[in-house]
């Protein structure tokens, strides 16, 4: 019995930490965020480099096979950094997807191009999740007419991935003709989202996705990755609250020495730190036991969301004013947690789902 | 209990309507300072809905201390879009100070540009090193012959780049204890030597700066109060400030928003206010904002009403109602959901944005004006009568 | 404009406490939990004596004819001494219920006798509230067949008053033959509940109260009473907090010089100094402005009753081990919250109400 | 990551599932210490599930220390009404700190009839004026020739009424400073001069006493460690309390209790959990405790691999423990509404009155075994490295 990361797994995420450290600063990322693209590129670039494309793609299409531990592993590392590159829905949820219901063509098609880091996707399960201002598509006779709201890592990217309201999962080629392409300005500047509005579209319908496990096991691994981004990203805002407060005096004291402060940084740690055992679990179910995995990546979702909200307010906090301003940057994790809360399902909605799942409706 | 005005009010807020009605098409145009924006200021203050209780002499309408025509002022103003008096903190802060404080040369010379909008001022307290602790600020003041000469930085100033005057907390007495060292200086902002650099926040906005003062020169006559006093007089009037952060009729706005927003907003189809458990969070927090505004009218009333006391009522409101702004700003973003999260310019933005914008705002409100910790040491010492934080060996 | 208490309404509150604290200190209380129906019965004289009993009962029945400010003022004096006494049932709602919807032959008989303090009323709308366990009863030709649970002051009443699930409401005689009464112990011993089995027994329907506007009128009198036991309780615990906290010890510093202990009372006050002004504000709509009353009401109870549990738990802690003891007796206003919080409806269930009362479930 | 505990087990649950199907309609009679209870002790000790890694020769069954062992003996113990082994403070605090702190006479006279519930502790620790405080206890000894004598006051002791010995912490070296004065003995509590007081709690219990102590004469042989080191020998069992406190997989039962609960109950018929709100609130708590089992999951695997650090995991888990566990019973109070105000003997009662019981106990475990707020300084300081609480000046 071991519960916890391997030693590959830790130092993957070492290699991701340490790459970030080194290539994607906060004055990077604020370049990023202030529309500086080839900046954003280069972090991407250097992460395909790292192999995290190709990490959940299978050995036979040129991927690593790698387990959804280690994919949850990379994606806590990512949030750590506030990554601006693509990956939710590019590299977990897109070759998920194809490698379920996609068929040998469409497998060989995509999949070695993912692996490679030649090609990017942008997904968009929003309508099954729960359709907003009505958005939703329809597909007949091989063509899509409609529009689909909030593709994660959708900007710039050469594929989509879309399902419906019933879970069927269609994929487009980007280049396709009647494709328009909107993007959408969150908070969290350090990734992208795009509304893609559809007009006789071309698309494919992954013909497994009929089997609805399959858009289940894809959500599933979206929420973990969004729970395992806001874990490494609230992680980052405790460990900067309590390093501020030991540089911090006020009053002829470190900040860190009052009972306030102390226990306000004892309550981040006491709700985070099950987090990230939370996360672990949650991918292990995931790779090994299918019948905890559902309600465990709802809960994990759901929770972590909570959690995350709660810490990165009190971090902000404990860092006074300086917490506020863009110099120490310590806004570009708050509002990473802020998307990703409301990313595929707020915890309202996810608990919703969670008591479906255990029957509580019946 | 009578929460009636009483009947001795109806001819005025019938004055009050009638000249919101006249005047309920004014546009002001221009900048801060332009010459339609000081009309406007002058007329109210001529017509005594502006300044009210303020001297004639200093540029006010020379009325009496009427809370309640003050109240019937500011509700008939809400309900109409015409213009608002000005605010600011030279009008919040630094007229009440020079009022009660100011010399007679100082009150002729500021406050009758300052009410008009001819002035605006910015506040100078905060220091990278002194923000809780604002008594340990560091920026001196030395005398050197009949003028100050100023050294130090600043943070936190509001509306620097449009003041033309700056109301600043400076040492002056090194070897004093903190509290008596200090002294409150007027400081013209277009005085050599100071430089200004606006500090991004969150929000994306530059609503601050940070000033660099070297070698700022002033006339000595720019004191207000005497050397060493200046703790004295600028807590004189932190607590305009404190209550202004979480005016509950603001709030009620916010929430009637909020509810316009639930009933517009769905989720496959499905009202959002039709879901028990965003219905049942709104409702939660309307609860707190009715006790909340309970809370104000008592405030109100003790400030009619001499012999009532409302120290706590008054202690809490800005740690109350800054965390239930911050609440209500982030339900109408779950309830939402993801367009929740867009921002800016964005396309399917919900209400300019104003839900993010605002969320991150009151946080930065539950920080500034005294943090919520503060407050909390505040509410225990001052209302509660608890020990103060005791004295650490070594400190 | 005075929004507070006039000096007859605070010299009322005065004689209140002062009463209790010397003829119901914490003793007596004790002694009442532990059974001692005596102590219990000199309490209750003595608040008939202060004339608490007709206080809502017009002048011509022989009452004091006060408004619901007093009754509110009244309420949370007795919660503040955990009064061992019938009022919120007896003295508030059956006067109510009885002035507002009976004929004139039924106010004649019972008005002045309560006014005299010669009567006692339990009151039941736990099924118009929302009935448990299928409780409920038949009316017909004067005759009631069913069970009630929850009434309020019912024990050793004199008379009932009972809703039935529309609203209507019933006067029972208690010597009327058919009635079987079962106490019920809750937590809060300082009060007494029971449930009534009916069988064939003679009532009367109110007339009035086909007229939905009685039922809610004496509900929402009924809440806030509850609201103001539990803010005069409350405040209660906070100040033997602050006191507390300023005698007792511990390395070396009184506790209440700990940032900890601070903030907690600091949050504690914060919280429930808006109670005050949220029960008389609520009182003075059920006296004056009667299209602000309802949502009032629902909202006060159900804030209060949020409050009150975070007051109750935090006092319990600031004490220390002394908060769990019988000897120190906090638990007795402990217990009285929680009780209030779940009579007339729970938070959650007020909250329904208060959403409907807006409209927004259409 | 890897949550099978191996082949190598199947076995060895095989053998406890067989002892369990033997023994499981057991019934044990009589009060502690009774000849059947002491009887089914030594059995579980005889086949090494119970006391497995204490040596035979003070009264174990002499196994080797394997957590995971351990755990399948307590997986499958759990899902049988066969009776459980003892637990008390005795085996969970005293056993462990004679076996590594106590002298061979010691181990030798009281770790067996411990584990065979033949001999039963309680503790003597906190006293009034020391509480989170407790290094600053007053109970004396002095030794008089070869005896103890002890003076002085304690109080929270559980289970004074049914021990025979308790084990408990005095000052012998007045003089030292206070952590560094204090003595752990072993009085037995027949010895003249103990007087004991129950103490009645909010839950109508009495679990707790206060002992009062004049004179208590005891062998002075009767100290574990040497005189002064009491506070160190007093830390080396504390951890084993706090943690038992909050074992998620209890509240786990409490979880699935209160989702029957929650399905039988109704509101004018409708089922309680099909009140959105109500089943929010659940689903809340579940996702929280569902973090706490991971949680606890990485602690096992730390005791099983000594590679793996959770300190932190472990400092939280009796402040988030109690909370959640105080959440959950309240959940279960509102959903019952009225039903959930019953208690003691009362018709309508759910589930005996353990709601409203366990509610308020899990109050009295949120301030027992070290405050929450005493967890809070204790996760701040040990494990995020933060500043001890910074000494006053003149205290």
């Amino acid at each position: 019995m071991y519960f916890g990361l391997s030693e590959e797994q830790k130092s993957l995420e070492e290699n991701i930490k340490r790459y970030l450290a080194e290539n994607a600063p906060l004055d990077k990322i604020k370049a990023v965020a202030n529309g500086d693209d080839g900046e954003a590129d280069s972090v991407h670039k250097g992460i395909i480099e790292l192999g995290l494309s190709g990490l959940l793609v299978p050995e036979q299409y040129g991927g690593l096979e790698l387990n959804m531990l280690f994919a949850t592993v990379v994606s806590a590392a990512l949030g750590s950094g506030t990554a601006p590159v693509p990956y939710v829905g590019s590299y977990v949820m897109a070759p998920l997807a194809l490698n379920l219901a996609g068929s040998e063509e469409q497998k060989n098609k995509w999949l070695p191009k993912i692996a490679a880091g030649e090609c990017q996707f942008g997904v968009g399960l929003s309508e099954y999740v729960g359709a907003r201002e009505d958005a939703g598509f329809e597909f007949s006779n091989g063509k899509i007419n409609g529009r689909s709201l909030f593709l994660i890592d959708g900007k710039n990217a050469d594929g989509f991935i879309l399902s419906d309201k019933s879970g069927g999962l269609y994929v487009i080629d980007s280049k396709t003709s009647g494709i328009e392409i909107v993007e959408l300005t969150t908070v969290d500047k350090t990734r992208t989202s795009i509304e893609i509005l559809l007009k006789n579209v071309n698309a494919e319908l992954l013909e497994g996705s009929k089997d609805k496990s399959v858009i289940e096991k894809v959500l599933d691994a979206g929420r973990l990755m969004l729970a395992a981004d806001t874990v490494g990203a609230a992680q980052v805002m405790l460990d900067k609250s309590v390093a501020y407060s030991l540089e911090r005096k006020q009053f002829g004291r470190l900040i860190g020495s009052f009972q306030a402060v102390k226990h306000m940084c004892a309550e981040m740690a006491a709700e985070l730190e099950p987090c990230h055992s939370m996360i672990w679990h949650a991918a292990h179910c995931q790779d090994n036991v299918p019948e905890e995995a559902r309600l465990m990546a709802c809960q994990t979702k759901a929770h972590v969301s909570e959690v995350g909200k709660q810490v990165s307010k009190t971090a902000t906090e404990v860092h006074g004013g300086m917490g506020f301003t863009d110099e120490l940057g310590l806004h570009y994790w708050f509002k990473r947690i802020g998307l990703n809360r409301q990313l595929l399902g707020s915890p309202e909605l996810v608990r919703e789902e969670a008591g479906k799942l255990q029957g509580f409706d019946q | 209990m009578d929460l009636e005005y009483g009947p001795q009010y109806d001819e005025f807020r019938k004055e009050v309507v009638n000249f919101i009605k006249e005047n309920e098409h004014t546009k002001l145009s221009g900048p801060a300072r332009s010459e339609s924006r000081v009309a406007w200021q002058q007329k109210l203050i001529d017509h005594g809905y502006f300044a009210r209780s303020i001297p004639k002499e200093y540029g006010g309408y020379g009325g009496d201390m009427d809370i309640i025509k003050l109240r019937i002022i500011a509700e008939e103003f809400a309900k109409s879009p015409i213009p608002k008096p000005a605010g600011g903190q030279g009008i919040q802060m630094l007229v009440p100070t020079l009022l009660s404080l100011g010399t007679e040369e100082q009150k002729q010379e500021y406050i009758k540009p300052t009410l008009r909008g001819e002035i605006l001022w910015c506040q100078g307290y905060s220091e990278p090193n002194s923000g809780s602790d604002l008594a340990s600020l560091q920026t001196k003041a030395e005398l050197d012959g009949d003028e100050w000469v100023i050294n130090g930085q600043k943070i936190w100033t509001s509306t620097a780049h449009l003041s033309q005057m700056c109301f600043i907390l400076v040492r002056t007495e090194p070897d004093a204890p903190k509290h008596q060292g200090i002294s409150y200086l007027l400081m013209p902002m277009d005085s050599p030597g100071i430089d200004r650099r606006p500090i991004k926040q969150m929000t994306g906005d530059s609503d601050f700066n940070e000033l660099f003062l070297t070698d700022v020169r002033i006339p000595a006559k720019n004191i207000v109060g005497a050397r060493g006093e200046g703790w004295k007089v600028a807590n004189a009037t932190l607590g305009h400030e404190r209550g202004s952060l979480a005016d509950p009729n603001v709030t009620q706005n916010r929430l009637n928003s909020l509810i316009d927003l639930m009933k517009n907003e769905t989720i496959d189809g499905e009202r959002v206010i039709d879901k028990p458990i965003f219905r049942d969070r709104l409702l939660s927090i309307q609860g707190r904002l009715m006790a909340q505004q309970s809370n104000a009218l008592r405030i109100l009333s003790s400030q009619i009403n001499e012999d009532q006391d409302a120290n706590l009522a008054k202690a809490i409101v800005k740690l109350q109602g800054t965390e239930l702004r911050h609440e209500l700003e982030g339900l109408a973003i779950d309830a939402m959901g993801e367009l929740g999260t867009l921002y800016e310019d964005s396309p399917h933005l919900r209400d300019d944005g104003a839900w993010q914008m605002t969320y991150m705002y009151y946080l930065g409100l539950i920080i500034g004006g005294g943090t919520n910790q503060i407050q909390k040491n505040i509410i225990s010492e001052r209302a509660l009568g608890m020990p103060k934080e005791p004295k650490v060996q070594g400190a």
